[in-house]
């Protein structure tokens, strides 16, 4: 058992943000998940992205499927709203969840085998709807609950700990969630968090269907030598493209950068997410470039990280939809029920 | 050879093509009558396909009112010569054939006892258009034209009735004016009006003619859902088109434009119940609408809703079943897999509305109830009532009444540290309460899951926990009986041991049997169902006879299962009257069953007795 | 105080923290009593999790033979910190508590009226080993040693299973050996043998010592199963496991490695389903297997499976509902989900078997029902059957048995012309014939659907045609009822008005209660169910008592409604006898429900009568 | 309702083939379909393929879903088996079939919205497993038969017949087989069978997953202005990369070709792929640059057919389960029972 509450993990432990909220308003139960699992670096990430951007932590809404990765939202931001659903249908509820009260910011929390083997179809048609969330997976490349069986984000090729080969193709699902149209996509590992931290900052901070890959190796099942999700082998083959910051406004960038070796981009809510270019030539802002790239890499048995793409101007389900700006669930009888008066007609137009 | 002769009284089907424009032309039929004051039944009997196959429209006319299917064809509009054999043979002897006998058919293709009433409508549409699409389309309003002259129908009736069917389009209204009369003309020069009438009379008052899912739709609006997360299935798909049609007319801000609602069309059936789930999570109230196929899709999802106390309300309009089954016929055969809907030990809610004024009402109550129950709610409609058009009472609303919104702690009682535990019974009636999300920054967050909890939410994997919250849902349940709509008793003229059971869409069928039973002295009284869980009133009724028929339309009686298992009652008491061919039960198939077993049990009329 | 003392019968349970290794070294404790002769009932209590939290195994030694939970502790093994105070809380008074005693514990930690057994294990450990793993893994032998100087065990019996389990890794043979015998030097330098005794016996005779989803596995094996299609999920994914394990070791061509099998993890249970459907239609032996979530979300297939008719076998390894619900403990829930699956009018045949034994039977027999009856057979294991090794009869196959692929019409018939409709009931039990795609160029071709269809599955939408094939269905569940394995009874040794109908893993349980409540001077015949359909001898043995009490492992009483609704049963006779905290029903709950019962109806013992 | 036999629709009606089966042999029941659905026209399409290659009808089986298309799998191959499964999950009862004998022919029939949303996650995993299979959807960007609802492959803005925008991102299954690892996949329109016909040849000589997204306009729902599943639409819009002509055996080659203007690619059983390249450069064999294509021109609102990736050497999901060559629904009892002779030792092991 780990605890994300251990002092030590994170220093200093009473300094408090913007909001006056320490970080340990934003922590949550104690883990139960296996020492040393790559989900408790996640949430611990997360607990850190949070409180950065001083976010009141009741605000949010923490979803999730079934799995080890779903049981994290129950180990960090204690005081939020979580849901543990069911296997695999977590966009959809989160959908829900989001129609009915577009002022709170929604994370959905799931695992590969959530999300790409049983929930793909969800995954898909919720990036494409654009609702306005997170999504992290916590990709591991198996079924850590059930004990270690493959997962659909396994690679061709990889070897589980049994020493079983996968056959089938695997499922990335970053290269779906662009060719979707999710506004923003990024990925990165659980080991790293001077990366994640940030992604997670922006991709909160996004309006639109946001969703993260981040590699988190089952220390379990999953991070043997023959494994492509292990510590060692994502270590090896981590390909960053860029180093992202996120400025909570404007007003702080006081420098200017010597031209291309940085790219800023003003988020629709005037977060501005400044870029340092590992890779030359790479822009975030180019979908189609972001997949051959993406494609390119993979060939090679690389694991491209980082912010790989960002659409600030996105829209979100609510603009297609049209919503009022007061949350659904605030509207009371006089906004929803016509009343007796307009019967009178209705019922003629019948007759 | 005699010729049927009938006033107001008699039964019109047209045959058609599938595709062939001819639906509204009939529709118009239908409402004539209704304008001439007569009630009227119409059922519609459609393929499943688009175009090219058969279909039938129905058209009943009763002064008595009788709402059901009578069975048998008084005059037969044949229209499609895929289906002539069979059509012509459906006439009762002594009743007419109306057709387009533009082409001769040979004499083999008639009956002798019958009226055959031949019309050159192709001819007729030939000389006067020369597009085939208006070829086609007219020559619906042609025959309707010829009908109300055979029929003795007020023309004026027709007229009024298409100015208002084009009101928007009104360069329409002309041409069609002309087809009718055009109709009514031909039909003039070559016949007389036959033995089947129509007269003015006052037996409609103040009903509407609407469609079950529409009224469904309209009860959601009225009952406050602002979320709706669908997928397309027949015959369900009307319903969440009218409530997006209702929503633009009811629930759009005139000034801003801004929608106060949200609609979904899902992926499928399991991401549209988990729409809703995760909508009722956060407060809003929220719906799907669906059929059988997507009430087994829907299992899982209301397991959770059921163990995580999430309201939400599902509409199931019954098709045919099992699997694909029959998508465009009705039965009443989800009756089990809703109410004991997902593995392990649950129990759901149902309303079971009777027409479409309770569509309407039970499609508002279901979202009192799934809040204040915090669970699903289903409305068991099924194709009869949901997609066609039913005469019923008007829709009225008590502008007193306010939304139930259950058992919500506000942040008011949180900050005032009033005591919160999701999963505890503070009232002794099984409900806990809720908080929604967003609410306190420091009290009330929970974290939800379909595991096993404490009463404070908390994960918990020991037994005895487990067994408190089940035994505490089963509490709820028990509350349930007292919010459900009680049944309805209709008490049979003279005291009798026997009793009669039923529910939905069987109603108006079952009004007509009971009489035409009563005049050949089997007396029964009956009561109609309106939900699940089942009130005491059910139990005392069936204690208080010695038999009961319970009538359903589906193959393994899944009310009478509910209604044992639920009350512990005798299944031999029970004896069951079961109609599930796809086609709505008539009171000729209620009243023969049961006067077939009164036979045989000699089953006799108990002398009256001082009460 | 007294000490508890007892020979060959008493309770062991050991309390560790999940993932600690402790299994294997618990399970060769277990399988030390059975090689000395002595029957073991062993049941592990495990979390939803994989690292860190509480487990518990549960070793019940029993000279008579009772293999069901007795309920209480003799011995508590108590290696978790976590769990302490309610491990040694449960201990019987005069009981034993053995314990890790490096850490002094506050005496409060204790109970006066238990035995302490304190062995240093921990330091033991550390002296001897450097790595923390080692540490961690040879503590398990090592109290396992000690447990065997206390408990009285021949050390060689030990000795032999180590060598056994390792002979694999032979260089872990040595290092294992040395722990055992340091764990029992270690106690016996401090401690004396106590009050619970083993000694060598003759009880067990051939019995096996295995796992229910094994044994099914290797019933799958048996019979035929050549494809299976499954989705991990507790408790039913060491199934899928086993029969991979068995196929590589039977299905394997030993010159050509090519397998005789196909074994594919799909996507979820709904493909899962799916792909079992898919290949049954074209003629292989298929299956899947899982617990309540994915009965949930397969029902919509198990109804084209049904109306299709479709064979399919499906393994429900059921856990504690409803939805996540409990997913490491055992439950009889799904009873109404398997046999009604769907939406619309279905009844599905279920095999219900008690043990390992019968896993193995039942597990093959499904498959000749499945293609006999051309539909879904579904096998109801639970946790406790499933993931528990179970003492039972060792597995047999009779070798003349040949498999029963059912009704195919093959090449030869066809070119014989032969008369094929894929729904004619051609031998009036209702299973008509079908083909396999690509037996012959132009005859036998059919297109198979959901939908209605006429007995030469031609697409129908006709009411007679839809209604005579369901009708149809109904006659071979008729047939279905001549071919489920048929209850089994056991007389009471007095006659007597009162009955007891069970099945699957509450046998165990049931036999000792039977005995206890004659003990007892209470009477009943017990009938044990095997499957569903029921045969006439399930209503013939409720006719012929008064009363019958329905044991079941779920809180709804399912078994109990089946029993009503398909027999027709009066309710009142059914008095329901559930357990449904998750964990095995034991004797003792059931003797405690049913004397209660006894008492409060003034159940009497009937005078002998000569019979 | 259209007549697939209408006699005039193909002559010679009586020309048998290599088989000596007529084209009438490989027809079906009359199609209900409305009159010019596009549908039909793959029907007759994949008529004239199975009767040009010689195929034995009965050892093709048809699966298909629930829908307008799903339904045409009677309207052809009359002789052989059919199975209209449920909704959505076509591609599951296909790999089981498959399993059941890997001698047949398996070609799977589908729509969009059967593939593309309630089927997608089913689609994908096929896919990715490499069922040996031709996978053909007609795709009119509507649900024909429950009368015209957007499905998940129209596009972002399109308009619905009745005039409401649609605006969720479209799934485009070309891309999502691209990227699943599909080992043939192509494009094609329902009014254009001479490039169909060759396409549907090619996909059933080919051995792995062959998918072909076909657009075939619903005249009743979806063929309207504003709509691009529409006939003008996709006419005006079709950027064919080349065109096919498949050689069932490598000798019939006499001629050589201008270098670069034809590209000829062997099949596994010897079918060779001779390619007539329409868009200068497009290499059918490069996934990556596959995918790069597609997206350009999508941006570019065209729509890409043709014979777009083929891997002549693909593997099927009988090559990774080491499966007999005896189709499994041909074992007996002595392939399959072990017998009661092993019994004794499985026991004693159990003691
Ligand atoms: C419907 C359903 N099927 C199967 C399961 C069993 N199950 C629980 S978690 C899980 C897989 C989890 O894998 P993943 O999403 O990758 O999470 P991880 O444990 O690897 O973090 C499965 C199959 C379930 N709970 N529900
Ligand atoms: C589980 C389930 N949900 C919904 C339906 C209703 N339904 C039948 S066909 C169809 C959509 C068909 O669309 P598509 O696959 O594009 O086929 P098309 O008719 O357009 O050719 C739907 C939603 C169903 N039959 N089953
Ligand atoms: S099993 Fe794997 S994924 Fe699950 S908690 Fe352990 S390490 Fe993490
Ligand atoms: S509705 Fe559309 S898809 Fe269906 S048959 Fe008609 S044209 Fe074809
Ligand atoms: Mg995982
Ligand atoms: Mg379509």
């Amino acid at each position: 058992m780990t605890y994300i509450t251990k002092p030590r993990l994170h220093h200093p432990l009473l300094k408090p943000n913007g909001l006056g909220f320490t970080r340990r308003d934003y922590e949550g139960k104690v883990s139960t998940l296996c020492a040393g699992c790559g989900h408790d670096s996640i949430s611990a990430a997360i607990i850190q992205a949070c409180f950065e951007i001083d976010l009141p932590p009741h605000r949010l809404a923490k979803l999730s499927g079934i799995g080890c990765s779903s049981k994290t939202p129950d180990y960090f931001l204690g005081n939020s709203h979580g849901f543990n659903s069911v296997h695999g249908r977590m966009p959809s509820v989160l959908t829900g969840a989001n129609l009915a009260n577009r002022e709170l910011i929604y994370l959905g929390v799931s695992g590969d085998g959530d999300s790409a083997s049983i929930g793909l179809g969800q995954f898909a048609h919720s990036v494409r709807r654009g609702v306005n969330m997170t999504y992290i997976v916590e990709n591991n490349g198996v079924y850590g609950l059930t004990k270690g069986q493959f997962s659909a984000t396994s690679d061709k090729g990889s070897k589980s700990k049994k020493g079983v080969t996968n056959h089938d193709q695997p499922i990335d699902l970053v290269g779906l969630a662009l060719q979707l149209g999710a506004s923003f996509v990024g990925r990165s590992f659980s080991g790293d968090k001077a990366q994640l931290v940030p992604l997670i900052k922006a991709a909160i901070r996004h309006k639109g269907a946001a969703f993260i890959d981040v590699i988190s190796p089952c220390v379990q099942f999953n991070n043997h030598a023959g494994s492509t999700k292990s510590f060692d082998y994502v270590r090896e083959h981590n390909a960053a493209v860029n180093r992202l910051d996120v400025i909570l406004d404007r007003d702080e960038i006081t420098v200017d950068y010597a031209p291309g070796s940085v790219e800023l981009v003003t988020q629709h809510d005037g977060s501005v997410l400044r870029l340092r270019k590992l890779a030359s030539h790479y822009d975030p802002t180019d979908r189609i470039s972001a997949i051959t790239n993406l494609q390119e890499h993979q060939a090679k048995g690389e694991i491209v990280t980082g912010l790989l793409y960002v659409d600030p101007e996105a829209q979100d389900l609510h603009d297609y939809l049209d919503t009022v700006d007061r949350p659904l669930n605030q509207l009371v009888d006089g906004d929803l029920t016509p009343g007796s008066g307009v019967l009178g007609a209705l019922n003629a137009s019948l007759r | 050879m005699t010729a049927l002769r009938a006033i107001n009284d008699f039964v019109v089907k047209f045959a058609n093509v599938n595709g062939s424009g001819s639906a509204s032309a009939n529709g118009m039929f239908a409402k004539a009558v209704i304008r001439l004051g007569v009630p009227v039944a119409a059922r519609n009997i459609f393929p499943s396909n688009i175009q090219g196959l058969p279909t039938w429209y129905e058209v009943r006319i009763c002064e008595a009112g009788w709402l059901g299917r009578r069975g048998g064809v008084d005059l037969m509009v044949a229209m499609n010569p895929q289906t002539w054999d069979a059509d012509v043979a459906s006439i009762e002897p002594g009743g007419y054939l109306f057709y387009d006998n533009t082409k001769p058919l040979p004499p083999e293709k008639f009956r002798k006892d019958i009226n055959i009433l031949g019309v050159p409508l192709t001819a007729i549409c030939n000389a006067a258009y020369r597009d085939p699409r208006q070829r086609q389309l007219f020559k619906n309003i042609i025959y309707i034209g010829a009908l109300s002259y055979l029929l003795g129908m007020e023309v004026e009736v027709f007229e009024t009735l298409i100015r208002e069917q084009f009101a928007a389009k009104e360069r329409l209204i002309p041409p069609n004016l002309e087809a009718l009369h055009m109709g009514r003309e031909e039909a003039a020069k070559i016949l007389a009006p036959i033995g089947l009438q129509m007269r003015r009379s006052d037996k409609v008052g103040d009903r509407i003619f609407v469609e079950g899912n529409n009224a469904a739709a309209l009860g959601a609006v009225y009952g406050g859902a602002t979320v709706c997360a669908w997928y397309p299935i027949t015959p369900s798909t009307s319903l969440a088109e009218a409530f997006t049609d209702y929503c633009e007319k009811f629930r759009v801000d005139p000034v801003s434009g801004d929608h106060k609602y949200a609609i979904v069309q899902a992926e499928d059936e399991i991401a549209s119940i988990g729409i809703v789930v995760g909508a009722g999570w956060n407060g809003a109230r929220s719906f799907t609408c669906t059929s059988g196929p997507g009430i087994s899709l829907m299992q899982e999802f209301v397991g959770l809703s059921y163990f995580a106390e999430i309201p939400a309300v599902i509409f199931d309009v019954q098709r045919g079943g099992p699997s694909t089954g029959m998508p465009t016929r009705t039965q009443q055969s989800d009756i089990l897999s809703a109410a004991y809907a997902s593995h392990g030990d649950t129990k759901h809610p149902l309303l079971l509305p009777e027409d479409p004024a309770e569509c309407f009402e039970f499609g508002a109550l279901a979202f009192d109830l799934s809040d204040r129950l915090q669970t699903t709610v289903f409305v068991m409609l099924d194709l009869d009532i949901g997609m066609n058009e039913w005469l019923c009472r008007p829709f009225q609303w008590d502008d007193s009444r306010r939304l139930d919104r259950g058992k919500v702690m506000t942040y008011e009682e949180l900050a005032a540290g009033k005591e919160f535990g999701r999963y505890l019974d503070v009232d002794g009636d099984g409900i806990p309460y809720r908080t929604l999300p967003g609410t306190h920054p420091d009290r009330g967050g929970y974290f939800t899951r379909g595991t096993s909890r404490d009463p404070y939410a908390r994960y918990s994997e020991e037994g005895a926990v487990y067994v408190a919250n089940m035994e505490r849902l089963l509490t709820k349940f028990e509350t349930a009986k007292g919010l459900i709509p009680a049944p309805v008793q209709h008490k049979a003229k003279r005291r009798t041991p026997y009793g009669a059971i039923y529910f939905g869409s069987t109603s108006p069928a079952m009004y007509e049997s009971l009489e035409t039973l009563e005049a050949g002295g089997i007396h029964l009284d009956a009561l109609r169902l309106r939900g699940f869980p089942f009130a005491d009133e059910v139990f005392d009724f069936i204690a208080a006879h010695e038999t009961i028929f319970v009538i359903e339309q589906n193959r393994d009686a899944q009310m009478r299962t509910l209604i044992m298992n639920e009350g512990g009652v005798d299944p031999g008491k029970l004896v069951s009257v079961l109609n599930y061919d796809g086609s709505p039960i008539t009171a000729r198939f209620i009243t023969d069953e049961i006067s077939r077993r009164a036979r045989d049990s000699a089953m006799r009329p108990v002398p009256q007795v001082a009460e």
